[in-house]
């Protein structure tokens, strides 16, 4: 209970999992009692073994009916995937801008998901690949950090943060978790970032984008960036390189959550409509260029592209 | 314990008792189609009645939404055997939380407890949309959605199941006044406060639309309002305030009861 | 060097986007699913006998077409003709039976012309069936072929493979089993005209009440040797109901960004009339008499 | 593992590839040209299957000659995209499809208006502003987006260009080189887009050319530039 | 279809009718050219759409064309709406083995003739083997065809003037666009009447 490894680790996840088969089986704590309700969190607030159906390949019986990694597009359950996030650190902290959209096949089954998920007050993550293993997963590291900070009277460091994150979805490589996130906060060392994923890498970096837009926002991220932009250019352009990628990827778009981490915690700075930026940015274009005109004093005729 | 030697396929590859059929599915699609809408102080969740499999109707009466609470209503969707004992379960754990708080969970915890249900069949999915729908602990009404590994968030209205891109698309129109501009000099929309005789119009003509056009959606559809303490019921049970057809009944209160109402509306659709 | 594509071939199909779109089907997407009549069809005989009735065929069809769940088409015909007194009710591809049951038609006129004398319908079917034998099944067309000849009532299906079969009362499609349990329940030899009329439409709206891929209206032809009559929507069950509420949008709603307007009119001349006596204030209007002309207007005179 | 560009401008289009060619994990060689010119003002880069590309590059090339000859003009650039894609359309549908993904651009001599296609393998066309085929279209289309603004003038033009290749060297793993052409109402011009100042030598030439020599457009040789 | 995405909706309204297309041309998911209408005259008062596969979108609306003016040049007189269906119609069956990954959407104003001097508006669709239907109120085509379904099953009134029409159909078209991921970035609104044809570009999401 008390060893560093257990607290850091969920309890066992595949431990007893062909025994423990059934959740209603379990007349643990977590069903009824004062811990009713908490779902399949056990005791000490790992979790417990999940449900895996009694095949000889649960991996495969996964992929068959899911379109969990795409490789089966036309599977009957449709797990929400498609994004666009980013993060980076400058010299005011870090940025955190996602998009909205969550797509089941061609269908846009939402244009307001929060694909940043609020860890704690110093600590951000953020949704790329499959909704629900970001969220609960995520939500599960909030646990744990607020468990070490009772243990260990300081906040977790990002890089401890991440490691748990690590940790619990390598346990599941190979089973069909899909998840590309982002860790981001502020500790002792300062602005940090994180990148995690499913596969169980975990990079630390100063510049990352995720997601099936992500191409599309470094293309606009890489080229504007620099590690003394001020708060407002930093936090412009992120929200510009969302919205690039919502314009040019279908998976990506309807609007953008934008996220500003400092010293003493993150602070939400809006959500943007994609399309009404988008316009506006267009907008803004069209006007420079046509001050830029007038000084010129030089009447261009507009070019046009065949119809 | 230790972090390597407990590779998760290991155990998944050891041969089990029972002989397994080769290609094991224990899904099926039932069709049908639901929605949930939620007002300043009320919540509408609606859907439809029959239950079919390919071109058969296997009943033109099966349920799809269920009371919780009295504050909650869950609507499920998809394989109709997963949906029923997701349902029966979710019941179970409510009467557990209530055996030991001495309480009623609360709609916000309801939807977390859903997550982690959904969830912990991560690898065996349930194949279920589920809505909820209810009152908030502020007593603003709340609709919660969710993907069939537990993935949600609070949203004004969702459709789901067979005809969610039928249904969804006009609901954003007409709900969210989606790419709809503002009359000069009238203030912009708000989403989410629309009087309850709207809001029960512009669901039944959602699914009568659906009716028309998806061969899976028809029957009957049964509608729940749930309504928050002291609100007014003028505007559902006053003189003709329903239409041709409906027949209305309010449920009783499920527990000691803190004001809040539900009524089940029930309406037919088109049997083709 | 002048296209394939672009020329106009003979005659049959033309198989020249085959190659490329077996490589869709691997490559990029699946092929898209042609709509097809999930559909319930019936046929039955009736008359002769003791009914003391003109014997006949009395062909039913229910009007949804489908593409997936989608109902593509709420009153579609099925019922398709082939010659004055031979009918064909069309299941399967929905493309399909509309092509065939066409292309049988024009030959069966053209049959009829070069032998002097109406064609039969066992003729009907044998054209039909060696067409779609000769295809493998690949034309997706399942049929019930009805009409009166010379030889009196006939009725036969035809499925897509090319094999037939004679019989009193038939059923295709996916609402067969529906139909063939009304028939099997309550079909008589010999009956009255009136009676295998709601017979047929009771079998077809067990077919649209109880087969997702059937539904809304019925369709019934009643074909003797005295002719074809056809009962389209004979029933109609299923009529959408008013909507709760108007949908018209006050004008101004949508956002346009552009506008061009493409004006027809070359040029306009506007003759003024009075309008049947109306006074137009402050025109001075010189009535013209337009007399009446074709449709002979009565009432419409114009005061002077 | 290709990548190639094209941006209009106000009277001219840039068009840009990259010169990797080789087989499987190998590059055989980072100095082949991928771009052909097929007329005095019209010239396309172009990716795909091995072998495919160059054969239907030349059999291009070689139709778009004829026609000029034969007609003593070149086909503007709308018909040569049409007949370009026409011809891919026909092609995917024979035995032996050529699997080649192009852009086309074109100066239009009788209207000055530069012109870009973006062109696939199965005879879809677009006609766009400002286009990428291969890995660019991934990393690159967005920095356009952000970047390109309507009747830019040449440095303008290159810059944006810049700024792609740029992204490209920065997130693709394989490293490219990049040849590119220039072409305005004076036909095709190479550009060093790798030199400080890209349009220096151009610049350079075409004020030395003022005045005294005026190229003669349609009839212009067909071997300006670029072909090897 | 899924490859370049793109939908089309076709409605009547009271003595004119209205055919809508969004503009996106993408090649899987990313958005290629936002300027790829897929709405093209016949003559004055027919028009159709070709929601599909782009490639095919070319090669069909460039043999139509040529068929149309064959027809005009046989007949000495304007093609009608319904012939044009049944053209398109066995154009498209004569592939029936390896057909054109398209779903025609034709809608126009016949004109009136002696024998029927005030014809309806006509609008029809195809499947991609040429199967007709012809409803009476909307016709609808594409990726986005099942949401376009809904909305405009919920949306359309009958007997809607030229202006009520274009707000119906084009709040149809957008607010199904939105829910599809490969249509969208753009669309462009013909409405026919017997005097004139408004086309408008209309204000829709980018993204």
């Amino acid at each position: 209970m008390n060893s560093v490894l257990t607290q850091l680790q969920p309890s066992a996840p595949h431990q007893n999992r062909l025994e423990e088969q059934d959740e209603l089986d379990r007349t643990d704590a977590a069903s009824w009692g004062s811990m009713a309700g908490f779902g399949n969190l056990d005791r000490t607030g790992g979790v417990q073994g999940m449900s895996i159906p009694r095949v000889s390949d649960p991996t495969s019986f996964l992929d068959m009916h899911t379109d969990n990694m795409s490789s089966n597009p036309d599977a009957k359950i449709k797990i929400a995937h498609g994004t666009t996030t980013l993060a980076f650190k400058f010299q005011g902290g870090v940025i955190v801008a996602v998009d909205s959209r969550a797509t089941a096949g061609s269908y846009v089954a939402s244009g307001t998901v929060k694909k940043v998920i609020e860890i704690n007050k110093f600590l951000l993550g953020t949704m790329a690949g499959g909704a629900a293993d970001c969220q609960y997963w995520e939500t599960y590291l909030g646990m744990q950090c607020r468990l070490y900070e009772l243990r260990n009277k300081e906040r977790i460091s990002v890089a401890a943060a991440s490691k748990i994150l690590s940790n619990i979805v390598y346990q599941y490589k190979g089973m069909g978790l899909s998840m590309g996130t982002m860790v981001c906060g502020w500790d002792k060392t300062g602005p940090c970032i994180f990148y995690v994923d499913s596969d169980g890498q975990r990079l630390k970096g100063d510049l990352f984008s995720v997601g099936s837009g992500s191409t599309f926002a470094y293309g606009v991220l890489d080229q504007g960036y620099r590690w003394d932009l001020t708060d407002e250019e930093a936090q412009e352009l992120g929200r510009r390189s969302i919205i690039a990628a919502g314009h040019r990827d279908a998976y990506s778009g309807n609007t953008c959550n934008l996220y500003h981490v400092k010293e003493n915690g993150w602070d939400f700075i809006g959500n943007y409509d994609v399309n009404e930026l988008w316009y506006e940015y267009e907008g803004k274009k069209k006007a420079e260029r046509e001050s830029q005109n007038a000084a010129a004093a030089a009447g261009a005729s507009p070019m046009a592209v065949e119809p | 314990m230790a972090l390597y030697h407990n590779q998760p396929m290991a155990h998944a590859q050891e041969p089990t008792a029972a002989p397994i059929e080769h290609r094991f599915n224990p899904y099926s699609d039932n069709g049908g189609s639901i929605l949930a809408i939620a007002g300043t102080d009320f919540s509408v969740i609606a859907g439809d009645t029959r239950q079919s499999e390919g071109y058969n109707i296997q009943t033109r009466y099966a349920r799809k939404v269920w009371q919780l609470t009295d504050k909650a209503v869950l609507a499920t969707n998809g394989f109709a055997a997963d949906g029923n004992n997701f349902v029966k379960r979710v019941k179970q754990r409510l009467e557990w939380y209530e055996h030991a708080h001495h309480k009623p969970m609360g709609l916000k915890s309801i939807a977390r407890m859903i997550q982690t249900m959904l969830y912990g069949k991560r690898f065996f999915p349930y194949y279920v949309y589920n809505i909820l729908g209810g009152i908030e602990e502020d007593g603003s009404g709340a609709v919660y959605s969710f993907d069939p590994v537990g993935s949600y968030e609070r949203e004004a209205c969702r459709a789901a199941g067979a005809a969610q891109s039928l249904i969804q698309p006009f609901l954003d129109n007409q709900i969210y006044f989606k790419n709809q501009q503002p009359e000069p000099g009238s203030q912009p929309f708000i989403p989410g406060n629309l009087p309850l005789a709207t809001v029960l119009s512009l669901v039944v003509d959602s699914f009568t639309s659906a009716t028309e056009r998806h061969i899976e959606v028809g029957d009957g559809m049964e509608i729940y309002i749930v309504m928050a303490r002291d609100r007014t019921t003028d505007d559902l049970l006053g003189e003709g305030k329903l239409q041709k057809g409906m027949e209305i009944e309010e449920l009783g209160t499920l527990g000691e009861g803190q004001g809040e109402r539900t009524f089940l509306v029930r309406q037919a659709l088109k049997r083709d | 060097m002048v296209s394939k594509a672009v020329e106009t071939p003979n005659a049959g199909f033309d198989f020249s986007n085959y190659a490329r779109n077996e490589f869709f089907g691997q490559r990029l997407q699946g092929i898209p699913k042609a709509t097809s009549t999930g559909t319930t069809i019936v046929g039955v005989i009736f008359g002769g006998g003791d009914s003391g009735e003109e014997p006949g065929v009395c062909l039913g069809a229910d009007t949804r077409a489908t593409g997936g769940p989608i109902v593509a088409d709420k009153n579609c015909e099925k019922i398709h003709y082939l010659t004055p007194q031979i009918r064909c009710c069309g299941a399967g591809t929905a493309a399909d039976t509309e092509f065939v049951t066409n292309l049988i038609s024009s030959n069966l006129e053209l049959h009829a012309l070069s032998q002097g004398r109406p064609a039969r319908v066992v003729t009907a079917m044998t054209m039909l069936k060696q067409y779609l034998f000769r295809y493998q099944g690949h034309v997706g067309a399942h049929l019930v072929l009805g009409g009166v000849d010379v030889t009196g009532p006939q009725l036969f299906t035809v499925h897509a493979h090319g094999s037939t079969d004679k019989l009193p009362y038939v059923t295709m499609g996916s609402g067969s089993l529906a139909a063939m349990a009304v028939f099997e329940s309550s079909f008589k030899e010999n009956m009255k005209r009136e009676e295998a009329i709601a017979l047929v439409s009771r079998a077809i709206r067990s077919g649209i009440f109880n087969d997702l891929g059937s539904g809304s209206n019925v369709d019934v032809a009643v074909i003797t040797k005295n002719g074809t009559e056809n009962l389209r929507n004979y029933e109609m069950p299923n009529e959408r109901g008013l909507k709760s509420r108007n949908y018209k949008f006050r004008r101004g709603t949508t956002a346009w960004t552009k506008e061009s307007i493409r004006s027809l009119i070359v040029s306009e001349e506007i003759k003024s009339t009075s309008g049947a006596g109306k006074d137009q204030g402050g025109v001075e209007v010189v009535p013209v008499p337009t007399g009446a002309g074709a449709g002979g207007e009565e009432g419409m005179e114009i005061d002077s | 593992m290709e990548c190639a560009f094209g941006i209009t401008g106000k009277d001219y289009v840039l068009l840009c590839s990259d010169m990797a060619a080789g087989r499987s994990i190998i590059r055989m060689k980072s100095d082949e040209n991928k771009i052909k010119a097929l007329g005095p003002h019209l010239a396309m880069a172009y990716g795909g299957e091995p072998g495919d590309t160059n054969n239907f590059a030349e059999y291009v090339e070689r139709n778009m000659r004829l026609y000029h000859i034969r007609n003593h003009y070149p086909l503007l650039p709308a018909s040569a995209s049409a007949w370009i894609r026409r011809t891919l359309a026909e092609s995917i549908r024979s035995r032996n499809p050529y699997a080649v993904n192009l852009l086309l651009a074109g100066y239009d001599t009788t209207t000055s208006k530069p012109h870009l296609y973006w062109i696939d393998y199965l005879g879809t066309k677009a006609v766009v502003p400002y286009a990428a085929h291969g890995m660019g279209v991934y990393v690159s289309l967005s920095t356009m987006d952000k970047w390109w603004f309507n009747d830019m003038n040449k440095r303008e033009g290159v810059e944006v260009l810049k700024k792609c290749i740029d992204e490209v060297q920065k997130r693709i793993t394989v490293h490219f080189n990049f040849n590119c052409i220039l072409i305005d109402k004076d036909g095709i011009h190479n550009i060093n887009i790798d030199s400080q100042d890209p349009l220096a030598e151009l610049e350079s030439e075409s004020k030395a050319a003022s005045g005294d020599i005026v190229v003669d457009a349609p009839n212009s040789p067909l071997d300006v530039g670029v072909t090897a | 279809m899924e490859n370049n995405g793109g939908s089309v909706v076709a409605m009547i309204g009271k003595d004119c009718v209205a055919i809508a297309s969004d503009l996106r041309l993408g090649n899987q998911a990313v958005g290629i050219a936002s300027n790829f209408d897929k709405v093209f005259p016949v003559n004055d008062k027919l028009y159709y759409g070709l929601p599909g596969l782009a490639t095919d979108v070319y090669t069909l609306k460039e043999h139509l064309r040529f068929r149309v003016n064959m027809y005009r040049m046989k007949e000495e007189r304007e093609i009608t709406p319904k012939t044009f269906t049944h053209l398109v119609s066995s154009t498209l069956y004569e592939k029936r083995f390896g057909p054109f990954f398209i779903e025609p959407v034709v809608a126009g104003l016949p004109t009136p003739t002696e024998l029927d001097p005030h014809p309806k508006p006509f609008i029809s669709t195809m499947d991609t083997i040429g199967c007709v239907t012809t409803p009476k109120d909307f016709a609808v085509a594409g990726t986005a065809a099942d949401k376009l379904y809904g909305v405009a099953e919920g949306l359309w009134e009958p007997d809607l003037e030229p202006e009520d029409l274009f707000e119906t159909v084009s709040q149809t078209l957008l607010n199904a666009v939105d829910r599809d991921a490969l249509s969208g970035w753009g669309a462009v609104v013909h409405i026919i009447t017997h005097d004139k044809v408004i086309t408008r570009t209309l204000r829709a999401r980018m993204d």
